[in-house]
């Protein structure tokens, strides 16, 4: 049997804020990063809902708010060149990335902004160059996961050594996509990590109605996968979490599944009031709300002044409110750029002169219609 | 130049492409150990070895997925699908992945989508579609099928090289059936421009694939008739030379568009609507179509071949035009 | 007679018909606990139970292969997609085993498989799109897209009570912006029968689902200027009511064709191909077509609403056709 | 953890010849007829490959010859109104069953036989009323997963207490309908139960190449599904796998899944000359030939004698020749019939009189193109 027995770890929490500042390899600043791409995310969101709610932004929308550990601290344990895929709910990891929340603002808003130009919803954004982050398919659940495995396998043919980390829900382990993703990436050892953030629901669906287990992880021994669960709102227990996979799928070993309990703390969009979410689950899980631990955890355990973090959430808000300011002034798409991009220019597309010798006739037909009896061709009858 | 079969003029632009550029490589089932169901890829296992020549397990949309990721870091993946019909189960992956990555992020995915099309074989429902006009009804994929050798090949070799997601149809009957000279090395086809196949005045013929044959076998009868048919062949659906085909019915006033895909919606409805849009003031008879009638594909001989488009079929509808 | 938008027309369909026959069932993600992602089967768990409103895993092709074989034992099974856009995932499972079912043993399958389809909600590319023509082109399936609430109920129930699967297509910004009065009880309306929403004699407009309100006010618009337009709403694609639109056409010799998904091997190419073929002799301009540009569906307003076809796309092409 | 740890059982055949004809509660008639159902497949067969390869099947030929014993094991143990579907290589369960050997080879000749009147290649049946065969798709692999969880959950809502069986090949296992199909009947415990013939290839691609783990066994705790894994080609053995796991499927516990390893012993397709095949697997599996080991047994150990076992030979031989007789003789389809039979009447099929009351207006159309901050729609802006 070459199974891996996924380990399991979910303390209960906030009974102890665990990591000791002492152990960490985070200098201050590294420290207030963290603090900044995950506040910053909250803060955004926050009045992301708020612009939703006031019908200043079309569509849908969705909110990462409870899942920031998660995100934040498997991106920042990426190295150069590795590449990171996102679903709905990692704002807060393209923060930590660098991507200006003015931007995706501006995109949220249907503004005319690379990569697309008003073509795309504001979550999604591809930009393999400045961010690692490749295009996947945003629209069909676990669908990421054959792309993820593609992108493991470029690397692994290129003989580079990254890897694709791709973040998944616990509703898109249902797909057959993602079976068929994990079995190729498995097959060929590929360096793919996917980090599934387990938060309880599939839009208003209980796990106990998306799978027959208790774990995600419990399905990757189906795989011969490298398997862990753990608590997600505990940025450095899911830092560390994510580091194991990533350098086991690193060193050659295939791919890793981390799988992180969290929870979503929002409506699957901003429509949805969530009334199928029991309040004690709420409750539980407020209390361990991954920001506010980790503040408490900078307060309490790495010095931090309450008049430092007062002032990087003052930065923060001021941030946010400009990101809009400077949004609602860019221009919107021009209608007539709709058409524009739809095929990339090609070396062989037809120029006037492909047509001067377009007679080009057929000497012998073929015709079909024979059966096996009358086929004579080589080859047998297919 | 060398005689070679459609299927040798396939394998021949794989392997030159192969050969051509270290970012080519192809992915699909049985096609390394067994060279593929059909044998199209033989032997290249050994010449590219197995990290460009992909044996998957049966799973459609997982190396689709796959190797369109791979195409937008610069890889040129070629997808075989054992027979197309299987198509289906990596459908949400081109439609919604393959199709609209370019449009959304300016990324582009340079894949071709390849398999054995088509009926006439007996191969019964589930090995005998004609699944174009679904993808050229989805903007953002390039939709190729080859009537001849030397098209496989120069139309292969254009897919290969271009930059966006194509679907190319090969048709099965004539993989070793049909056979003529293929220009040897390097040889291109553009996508997008049409073929004439016969040439003439009363009458245009709008087809592509397979089906070409069928209709230059009832451009020679009808010659013998007295009647000159123009036989277009589309070679691409996607781009479309609209030009060629409205140009050839201006000229002859009366067109009959032929496939072997179901009729109802099928690509040809698109060819007789554009015809009746932009040729109205020239047409002397209304548009005709002939295809296959609207069920499945039987495996019964009698069955099939009265499902199927036929030489009569197209010959009793191209009479009807002329007499009009 | 209430007063219904199209949604509760949807949920009232369903609702008689699963007190009507216990072996209607429904399945599909987040139509129990929650009532569905529009809330169109709100309450429906409560009066039916858990084994008749079936929440599912994200698994379209699993949960539609399972319904599609309930229903060969009985069962008349109404799958709900979240948003149509998804059906991709279940492509094979409808195209190639509930398509081609009765075909291959004569054993019926009732299933409907349902969905919201559409743009003008800035929903973006993968919450917007219209799928109906690959369906159309795929004989064994039947195609029905309402585009009224009365409609709504009675195609609805008609489908549940068919004997084949059924592609039911509902649109999304209909849900809530549409309200009519709509008959109490039961209420059928056939499938295969075309509806006229405004009669004319200047220009028939051929078109369906959610577009035809378009179309609607184009003929209102027209009126205004002295022409007499005829709305035909095809309210299902397959089967297709030839004769209300052939009838139409020879009575006003001009026809439009118009619907909002992707111009190209769209379903209007059909309707256009048709016209042209059956009422060459009829006609006084040729056919055009409205429909969506040839992209996929974009979200920034702007973007989107230049995509859809619109009242001034729709009006400009009649007035040309009547300038004819 | 809900795991149940798969059981192998893969002992080294023919060694001994094991099960002891006193603890088995079969008498005589029964012992021949599981050799009848066995030997007149292979003999089926066989001249079937032979009519091949005279031009006088069309398309393509598909054989089981190798695995008779996982078919006729698998079905012998099913009850009254439980289902069963095939793949391409269970012609023996349908024998087993009482389908015709005349019929069958009609329909491989592409005769105007039911169900299909010629549509079907000869090699897919479906027969509810007569055979518990239901249609399923034959064309994707797997596809029948979910159709199987669906024909379970039939019998789970009209609580009657009966199983659906499929048949599976290991290269099936790979689609991702595969697993939505397993996940969809273990979260509801439908009664499915999942008879996997590992013959060792997909086609061509051998086991390594499809899956990352030993036995399709291992994967059936990812969906806390019941599994074992036997040697296939010992009919008693197969019996009492497939009954357990029946019995389990039945006694509403969920799903089973029954793995047996056996072998292929013709190509994936008669056109297929199964170069890639080692010639020391033939050989291995060639030893272990279910037929001819279970001749043995019945001569040896159930007291069978040649001459008997001589006669029941005979008369296989003389049917299939007959069946091929009455086949030849069967009349081809009508090409007109072509058409007939795509929809099931319906009772709202259109009558003339529907078309009396066609105008319909619309009163107050509905034009979209609002923005949200427009849209007053109750419910939101969907
Ligand atoms: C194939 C498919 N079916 C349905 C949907 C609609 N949908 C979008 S998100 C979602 C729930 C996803 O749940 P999960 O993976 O747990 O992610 P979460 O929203 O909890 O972060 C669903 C059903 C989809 N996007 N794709
Ligand atoms: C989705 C899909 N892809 C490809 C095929 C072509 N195909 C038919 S049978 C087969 C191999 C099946 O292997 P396995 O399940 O092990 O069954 P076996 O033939 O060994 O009995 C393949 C690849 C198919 N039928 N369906
Ligand atoms: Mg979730
Ligand atoms: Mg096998």
């Amino acid at each position: 049997m070459s199974q891996t027995k996924p380990r399991v770890n979910l303390p209960d929490y906030p009974a102890e804020l665990q990591a000791d500042p002492r152990d960490l390899p985070y200098d201050k600043d590294q420290l207030r990063r963290f603090y900044e791409a995950m506040k910053l995310a909250r803060t955004f969101e926050e009045k992301l809902a708020s612009l939703y709610r006031q019908g200043k932004i079309n569509g849908a929308v969705y909110l990462g708010m409870g899942q920031e550990a998660t995100s934040v601290g498997s991106v920042s344990v990426l190295k150069q060149g590795d590449f990171f895929t996102t679903v709905a709910r990692n704002l807060s990891a393209y923060f930590y990335k660098g991507v200006e929340p003015r931007d995706v603002m501006a995109r949220w808003m249907g503004k005319d902004i690379p990569p697309s130009h008003g073509r795309e919803l504001g979550l999604f954004l591809a930009d393999i160059k400045n961010l690692g982050n490749p295009p996947y398919h945003n629209g069909s659940m676990a669908s990421w996961i054959p792309s993820g495995a593609g992108y493991a396998l470029a690397f692994k043919l290129r003989k580079q050594p990254n890897v694709m980390l791709a973040f998944t829900g616990d509703g898109a382990t249902s797909p057959g996509d993602f079976y068929e993703g994990l079995n190729f990436a498995s097959i060929h050892k590929l360096p793919l990590v996917i980090i599934c953030e387990v938060n309880q629901f599939a839009y208003s669906t209980s796990l106990a109605k998306q799978m027959p287990v208790e774990n995600v992880a419990d399905r990757a021994p189906a795989f011969n996968i490298y398997a862990e669960t753990h608590f997600g709102n505990d940025l450095f227990l899911v830092m560390e979490a994510a580091r194991r996979g990533i350098e086991h799928a690193r060193g050659g070993k295939g791919p890793a599944l981390i799988e992180f309990k969290t929870f979503r703390q929002r409506g699957h969009g901003e429509h949805d009031d969530m009334a199928y979410v029991a309040p004690e689950l709420r409750e539980f899980w407020a209390d361990r709300d991954p920001i506010k631990m980790y503040r408490e955890w900078l307060l309490k355990r790495a010095r931090f002044k309450p008049e430092e973090i007062a002032a990087i959430e003052d930065g923060i808000a001021a941030r946010v409110d400009s990101a809009i300011q400077y949004a609602e002034a860019q221009p919107m798409p021009k209608p007539e750029s709709v058409t524009e991009r739809l095929f990339a220019p090609s070396p062989h597309d037809p120029k006037p002169e492909d047509r001067l010798n377009r007679y080009e006739p057929i000497e012998t037909p073929s015709i079909p219609g024979l059966t096996a009896s009358h086929d004579k061709s080589t080859g047998g009858h297919f | 130049m060398a005689r070679l079969t459609y299927l040798q003029a396939i394998s021949d632009a794989l392997k030159l492409e192969m050969r051509r550029d270290p970012n080519v490589f192809l992915i699909g089932e049985d096609i390394a150990v067994f060279g593929g169901a059909f044998k199209i890829t033989q032997g290249f296992l050994d010449e590219f070895g197995e990290g460009r020549v992909i044996d998957t397990p049966i799973a459609e949309s997982g190396f689709v997925g796959a190797a369109c990721a791979a195409a937008t870091v610069g890889f040129r993946p070629v997808v075989e699908f054992q027979f197309i019909d299987f198509i289906s189960c990596a459908f949400d992956q081109i439609v919604n992945y393959a199709a609209k990555c370019y449009y959304r992020w300016g990324i582009q995915m340079p894949i071709v989508l390849r398999g054995p099309t088509g009926g006439g074989v007996h191969a019964g429902p589930f090995h005998s579609q004609n699944p174009e006009a679904w993808f050229a009804h989805t903007p953002g994929l390039k939709v190729v099928l080859p009537s001849t050798a030397r098209d496989a090949k120069g139309l292969l070799t254009a897919a290969i090289r271009d930059n966006n997601p194509v679907i190319y149809l090969e048709n099965k009957f004539l993989y070793r059936h049909y056979r003529e000279e293929v220009p040897d090395g390097e040889h291109v086809t553009p996508l997008g421009v049409a073929a004439l196949r016969t040439i003439g005045s009363d009458l245009s013929i709008i087809s592509y694939g397979a089906t070409v044959h069928l209709c230059v076998e009832v451009a020679r009868l009808l010659e013998k008739e007295g009647a000159s048919v123009e036989v277009v062949d589309l070679r691409s659906l996607v781009p479309l030379d609209r030009e060629t085909i409205l140009e050839s019915v201006k000229k002859t006033s009366r067109a009959l568009v032929a496939h072997e895909a179901n009729l109802t919606a099928g690509f040809g409805a698109e060819v007789a609507a554009l015809i009746a849009h932009e040729c109205f003031d020239y047409l002397d008879a209304p548009v005709l179509r002939v295809a296959s009638l609207d069920v499945p594909v039987p495996f019964s001989p009698p069955l099939e071949m009265a499902m199927l488009p036929s030489v009569d079929k197209i010959a009793g509808a191209a009479r009807r035009l002329l007499a009009y």
